[in-house]
């Protein structure tokens, strides 16, 4: 079986809805409970281009994509030339409309892998089974659900309830599925090799990466977002703004990037808890505002949601290349915490855990995310309980107190309590400018010792796996995915997996290393970011690099080929 | 216990050049706090970088010292997470016409309710005296030894024109009207914008205590002048641009313009600050909006 | 001798024509053909506070302060105290005022080190000659005149030159001079040791760092400058102001420092030769443009004038803490490259240089100056010569043509020459946006490559002494002035002086470390950020390390300390 | 040899939705471009980022797509390189008064001789729809299921009062009048507006075109209408607002006033420009100005 999985790959322009097909081909195997991760490609504008959804379904925890897919179910012509080749041996595709002439190289390609091509024009089928045109989509759902030999009742069950509460006609709705299910082309030879897991029918919680880190935000007691619009963080805006309502939290969308940080670092210094996010672009304008909140001491956590490129660069595409500019950014020498997420389990915990630590050390956290794990739906059969809210607040006879942890007392803003000033400039004790040379290189001791103190308390970074393992991978955010999902297909390998970035631990690396063990950083950028970090830190330069900056993920398959080369 | 000015000082003493206009807005400043019965823990002020935010150690109350151009979005900011504060934002020409333009222009709109105190003293003075959008034309400036190639702004006509909720100009060589206006300012519930003809011997020498003395027409010495009304604001300008005399007094506002807090759905009914909510938060019930 | 130097130190308060007098001493020992180095010290107010001029003269160029001083003018009361302890043995103190009274400590540090204080009150003295009260300031130039022993018409004839075109009363300027240079306070005790080399009597050029930015820019063909203001940068856009009449170029002071860098963008694209200058906060703004420049291969240069602090941090007191931000700062992978100044020579030559590179690699370039470097006042013999201007301008087929050195062709936008886009998105040869994924790889490939090439063209890091030095100092910047000025005092030391930062070079630095040198990283930063880099690029990691961070630039004297301790 | 429409566009197509009024604004540009017999090759486009810079690939002109909401600023720097070349600036609605604002207030006070398109869809399009200052009250957008809780900004009266010296509207359904005003545009020697309304029917469904039919009033059919007059200009758009209609046309202009570069002394007779001046300088004549 293809890496322990079947794969399901939808194809056609912006706009023609394969993102409402996708998502209820994810909800309805998850109704089966089975484990998903669903991944969508596609280019930056609004209709047309070529884009996907790309479901692959599991029995167990999923978090990356396979390279290859079993079914191929194309919307446009475009989109079946784009994506012919990524089907397995005995792959289907399942092409709506009229047939399409294949080049020579396909029709080798289609013999050669004995792949089966249906022609179904969906519009029709619904048509002619009551439907009206929209209903196109469930006849490609019933149509797939066949070949999948799955119980057309529970698909029916799963898009009615998805359906619910909109004005639709239910009946024309189930004989449209019905009728992709059962419709005449369909031939026992197709998918034969296809077999879904045993199922638990217990469903699994569905969710994007943001809709992780926003209900992290939420667990973790945020009551506002302040943010300006910019694929892939936005849709965490989008999260928090719909719930709203519910949990009366505030979400003000600002007139520009830098406008939403400087208010966060507003609200934040009154004591309440703010997200922010943004991507690369945003992200440089936030710099200043960073620094600020190092000097001033001010918690701040803005979400980086990266993609790939400099500019604009290739939007929206995933990548890894803010690191640099996350640990860098921001002129002058302060203190930050950086933190990369992988998945919606890590993007849980580790959203309330960057506000802990914001909040405790008083010091700028970024929150690394990437449009891979932003926008990919994974399947989890639970989230991480919540964490304590640990705000760190205190009273003192200073704000600035010099410590020996460098952690000051800071109590918020209160009638009542003894009023404070929190400065970007150098300061006293008391938050009053100076440019007396030893109190300038005092204070700036004193918070360069808070991030001693921080890497006391984070922890070295886990290794998932054995230590003993052929390969060790070390990297941070989605390459986990990857790579752990490769493991479970049986490879002998490791993952060392960075989510602390800043400060950097790098004991457990050294450790591994001094094994002569075989050391690959993995990274979706193109100068090994981490890798540059880590040398930085402790002189340990990487001979073997596995560097992807396409755009793409890492696929299952990029793991796999890259041992077996 | 009565509030007094010493409450509202810190131990450091300003730096200021005698005679500066910074001077006076200050104190101006923490009469209306005391004669509003505004303890120095009640009261925030954003202070921007420049002249004007030198003064930032010399304060009693909360105070956050941020980023050039940038104290009206900090102050925006403070305001939402706790609107039981009064949040003055501090700035001066440089940086809320220049850097920090659009923080204004927003903060008008977005009626936040803070008073933003321009310190404008018609140049960039702790850079040493580069022209701003208000240098008078032709002044001779650091760097342009022919002035300005630029046009002015007016900026009164500029803000006006948002449609601010309150909208005043005063003078810090008067510093009871001074003080006056801004106890207005923060009263008034909204976005509250006061224009301040700050004098600066330094770098503003031609505009004495006597030019601004000739200049200035104070606008209770007509008792006709509305401020509810928008047309007789416009209208006052122009007689100011004509005329070439500056108005000092509430040039307009209007009261019935809500401020974007109360206009957040999710915020209505709620009686609690957003900086006092913060604790653990059982998302189980909000599962069922994800993959949505 | 101290340091082989004599040092006459102004203190007052801003406002009170420090900078005056300073400055016309400067050039009256200039006039006798001596080599002095000027530099202020001031807080970040106009009027009030302390602030310092200082002088070191000798026969030999100079590029460093000691920390000491032989004549120490104070014009109030505070300036006295803070500075008094900076004092040589048989120091002396011109103090302009009434008798101040001396507290214990201070008492003891007079009697112990033989000061002497003189008590002027240099209003008066100027009134009853028949000045006016504003030439109090060369009654005072006149007493030290005195001191250091040298013909009264010397300095009579360059103030008055320097008051050329001023309205004043030539006689009476004359009558305060003299009446300071032969004030009856003055006694043949007064700096018996101060003794100022024999002179040449032939005028060196005096100038800032900035001022030799600014001469660069013009001399490489810069037709425009565009910034907003911000200490310690603005004096570029000072100077260039100001003589804009006769080199006819275009000063535009930019609404904000996001807009200033577009429009160089803007410009750059077209043609012609642009200069920007900011410092920490401003850059932090401009880093966005920045990472356009880089995909969009755009030339840019950028001075970011260095001060020391991260948020509003220390102003205007020095420091070099923007290493890292000006090398990483500006999200995704692009190429760049980073030059370090370190006097006016390297100001002029490298200025010159970045506008060739930019344009001939199509990249942004970033030159590091500092708070010490732009403000202080040099003087040297002559400039080096004028570099030749090298535009690297080329027609071909497509304007991002993929290419072995990474270089593509670029034609100035031309009537009647082939329209192109330039664009921050990734793009194919011929500028059109790309999301195929070996496309982006191939392009961002392409780009990379000029760092190689790029990294080929520059030279590595000069070595200044002797391989056998006792030790070598590796840093950038105005460190090198300090550790040279010791070194020709008779230390038996070297620096190794890295100008270009990235592309980085470390082959002389590895093979200096191989011999077993004594090396030791100076930095006037916090946490070593040349030495982060060089670690990051070759595993080197500094055992020791001299790091000041106070706001303070290296005097000659701690470098002497740190040997000694 | 006339030059034809073939000659402005590349190889590439646009990717716009169907119905999407970005394609009549690309023609109209072209077309004016071609009907002032300005080349290709001396033609400068900067694009934002947007749906509307989505266009930048489809252009045979020389151009730029540099950064969302900067599009302005770089098209100044082009124009300052090179007056030789006709500059225009495309961006969108969000791009121009959310992000960048502060560029299209200063390039209209400097007066750059550039001309900007704003495609006015009223909505952050390329973002899937978010609301803009422009989009109607209380719609129902991306992340705000109340609507947006901020006042709209009026973007027509915003730009009139910074006296523009050339400020239109147009609408992309009536590509033949956004021709002529585009070309008016380029013709103009100085910063031209033009804030076209653009329809988008994937995220401003609500204005059809049979919406705009019925509420654009061309400024053709009231001849008495004078563009030279700021009052008339004023006193069209309070009408406007008043009537919720839209008046397409040239709303005001001002021959008058001088650009930014007329304005520089230091370039006072030169013909020449930066672009071509760019080469070794002897700078011995400079040293007698340095340390003063
Ligand atoms: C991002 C940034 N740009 C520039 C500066 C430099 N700067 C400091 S004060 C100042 C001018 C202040 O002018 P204004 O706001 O009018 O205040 P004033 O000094 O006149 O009171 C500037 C430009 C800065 N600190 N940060
Ligand atoms: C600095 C930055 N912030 C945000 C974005 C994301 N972004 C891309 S397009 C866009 C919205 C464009 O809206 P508008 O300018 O109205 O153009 P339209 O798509 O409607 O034509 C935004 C916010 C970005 N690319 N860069
Ligand atoms: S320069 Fe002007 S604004 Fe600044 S302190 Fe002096 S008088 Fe006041
Ligand atoms: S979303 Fe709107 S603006 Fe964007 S291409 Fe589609 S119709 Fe045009
Ligand atoms: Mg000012
Ligand atoms: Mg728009």
């Amino acid at each position: 079986m293809y890496l322990s999985r079947t794969v399901i790959k939808f194809g056609g322009e912006s706009g023609q809805g394969i993102n409402t097909v996708g998502r209820m081909l994810t909800q309805s195997l998850n109704r089966l409970g089975l484990f998903t991760f669903s991944n969508r490609e596609y280019p930056s504008l609004i209709k047309g281009g070529v884009a996907s959804y790309q479901v692959d379904v599991r029995d167990k925890e999923i978090y990356a994509s396979g390279k290859k897919t079993n079914i191929l179910c194309t919307l446009s012509e475009k989109a079946l030339h784009t994506y012919i080749y990524d089907l397995l041996e005995n792959g289907i595709i399942i092409h709506d409309g009229n047939e399409i002439e294949l080049n020579q190289d396909e029709e080798i390609f289609v013999q050669k892998n004995n792949i089966q091509i249906i022609y179904l024009d969906s519009v029709k089928v619904a048509l002619e089974a009551g439907g009206i045109e929209i209903m196109a989509n469930v006849v490609l759902l019933g149509y797939i659900w066949k070949i999948l030999k799955q119980d057309v009742n529970i698909l029916i069950e799963e898009v009615l309830e998805l359906l619910e509460g909109k004005k639709i006609d239910i009946e024309a709705e189930k004989a449209c599925i019905v009728a992709g299910y059962s419709h005449p082309s369909y031939r026992n030879t197709l998918g034969e090799d296809i077999e879904l897991p045993s199922k638990s029918l217990q469903r699994k919680l569905l969710m994007t990466g943001n809709e992780a880190v926003a209900l992290g935000a939420l667990a973790g007691g945020v009551r506002a977002y302040y943010g300006y619009p910019m694929t892939p963080a936005t849709s965490i805006q989008k999260f928090l703004g719909e719930t709203a309502d519910e949990t009366k939290i505030l979400v003000k969308q600002a007139e520009n990037e830098i406008t939403a940080a400087l208010m966060a670092l507003g609200s934040m210094y009154m004591g309440t808890r703010v997200l922010v996010a943004t991507s690369g672009g945003g992200f440089d304008l936030m710099t200043e505002t960073l620094s600020c909140a190092g000097i001033s001491e001010t918690p701040l956590v803005i979400v980086l949601a990266q993609r790939i490129g400099a500019g604009t660069g290739v939007p929206t595409w995933t990548g890894s290349g803010d690191i640099s500019v996350a640990t860098k950014g921001g002129h002058g020498d302060y203190p930050r915490c950086v933190i990369s997420i992988s998945d919606i389990n890590s993007a849980f915990e580790l959203t309330q855990k960057a506000f802990n630590i914001a909040d405790k050390y008083q010091l700028p956290v970024i929150i690394l995310t990437e449009k891979q794990i932003a926008e990919s739906i994974y399947s989890t059969s639970s989230l991480p309980p919540i964490q304590k809210v640990d705000r760190g607040l205190s009273t003192g006879e200073f704000r600035y107190q010099i410590t020996e942890s460098g952690i000051s007392p800071r109590w918020m803003p209160t009638k009542g309590l003894k009023p404070y000033i929190s400065t970007s400039d150098e300061h006293t004790e008391n938050g009053h400018s100076t440019d007396v040379a030893d109190e300038v290189k005092e204070m700036s001791e004193k918070r360069a010792r808070k991030m001693q103190t921080l890497e006391q308390e984070i922890p070295e970074p886990i290794l998932f796996g054995s230590e003993n393992a052929e390969a060790i991978f070390i990297g941070s955010g989605s390459t986990k995915n990857a790579v752990l999902d490769a493991q479970s297909t049986g490879e002998n390998i490791a993952y060392l997996s960075y989510e602390y970035i800043l400060p950097l631990k790098t004991g457990t690396l050294l450790k591994l290393a001094e094994k002569g063990k075989r050391m690959i950083l993995i990274e979706n950028n193109q100068t090994g970011q981490l890798g540059n970090l880590i040398r930085e830190k402790c002189s340990y330069e990487f001979k073997e690099k596995l560097l992807k900056y396409d755009g793409r993920p890492f696929f299952v398959d990029d793991i796999l080929d890259y041992l077996n080369k | 216990m009565a509030l007094e000015l010493k409450d509202y000082n810190s131990t450091t003493l300003p730096t200021w050049c005698p005679g500066c206009g910074n001077f006076a807005i200050h104190t101006a400043l923490k009469k209306a706090l005391i004669e509003l019965n505004i303890e120095p823990s009640e009261a925030l002020i954003s202070f921007d970088i420049g002249c004007n935010g030198n003064g930032a150690d010399t304060v009693g109350t909360y105070a956050f010292k941020g980023l050039h151009g940038r104290s009206i979005a900090v102050a925006s900011g403070v305001h939402l997470a706790n609107r039981k504060f009064t949040v003055i934002a501090d700035i001066g020409d440089g940086g809320c016409f220049h850097e920090g333009l659009d923080h204004l222009v927003n903060a008008i709109k977005s009626n936040y309710d803070i008073t933003i105190l321009i310190h404008n003293n018609q140049n960039f003075a702790l850079t040493t005296g580069q022209a701003t959008v208000t240098t008078p034309k032709g002044k001779k400036m650091y760097a342009q030894p022919h002035g300005s190639p630029e046009r002015n702004l007016d900026v009164d006509s500029f803000i006006l024109n948002l449609h601010p909720t309150f909208f005043a100009k005063a003078y810090s060589g008067d510093p009871l009207q001074l003080t006056e206006i801004i106890k207005k300012g923060i009263q008034h519930k909204g976005c509250s914008v006061i224009n301040i003809s700050q004098s600066c011997p330094t770098y503003n020498r031609e505009m004495t205590p006597q030019w601004f003395k000739e200049n200035i027409i104070k606008l209770d010495t007509l008792p006709e002048y509305s401020s509810n009304s928008m047309e007789a604001a416009k209208e006052l300008l122009e007689t100011a641009n004509k005329t070439k005399k500056i108005y000092t007094g509430i040039i307009f506002q209007d009261t019935t313009i809500p401020t974007f807090y109360d206009n957040l759905h999710s915020r209505k009914g709620i009686i609690s600050e957003l900086a006092e909510e913060v604790k653990e938060y059982n998302i189980k019930e909000l599962l069922k909006y994800t993959n949505s």
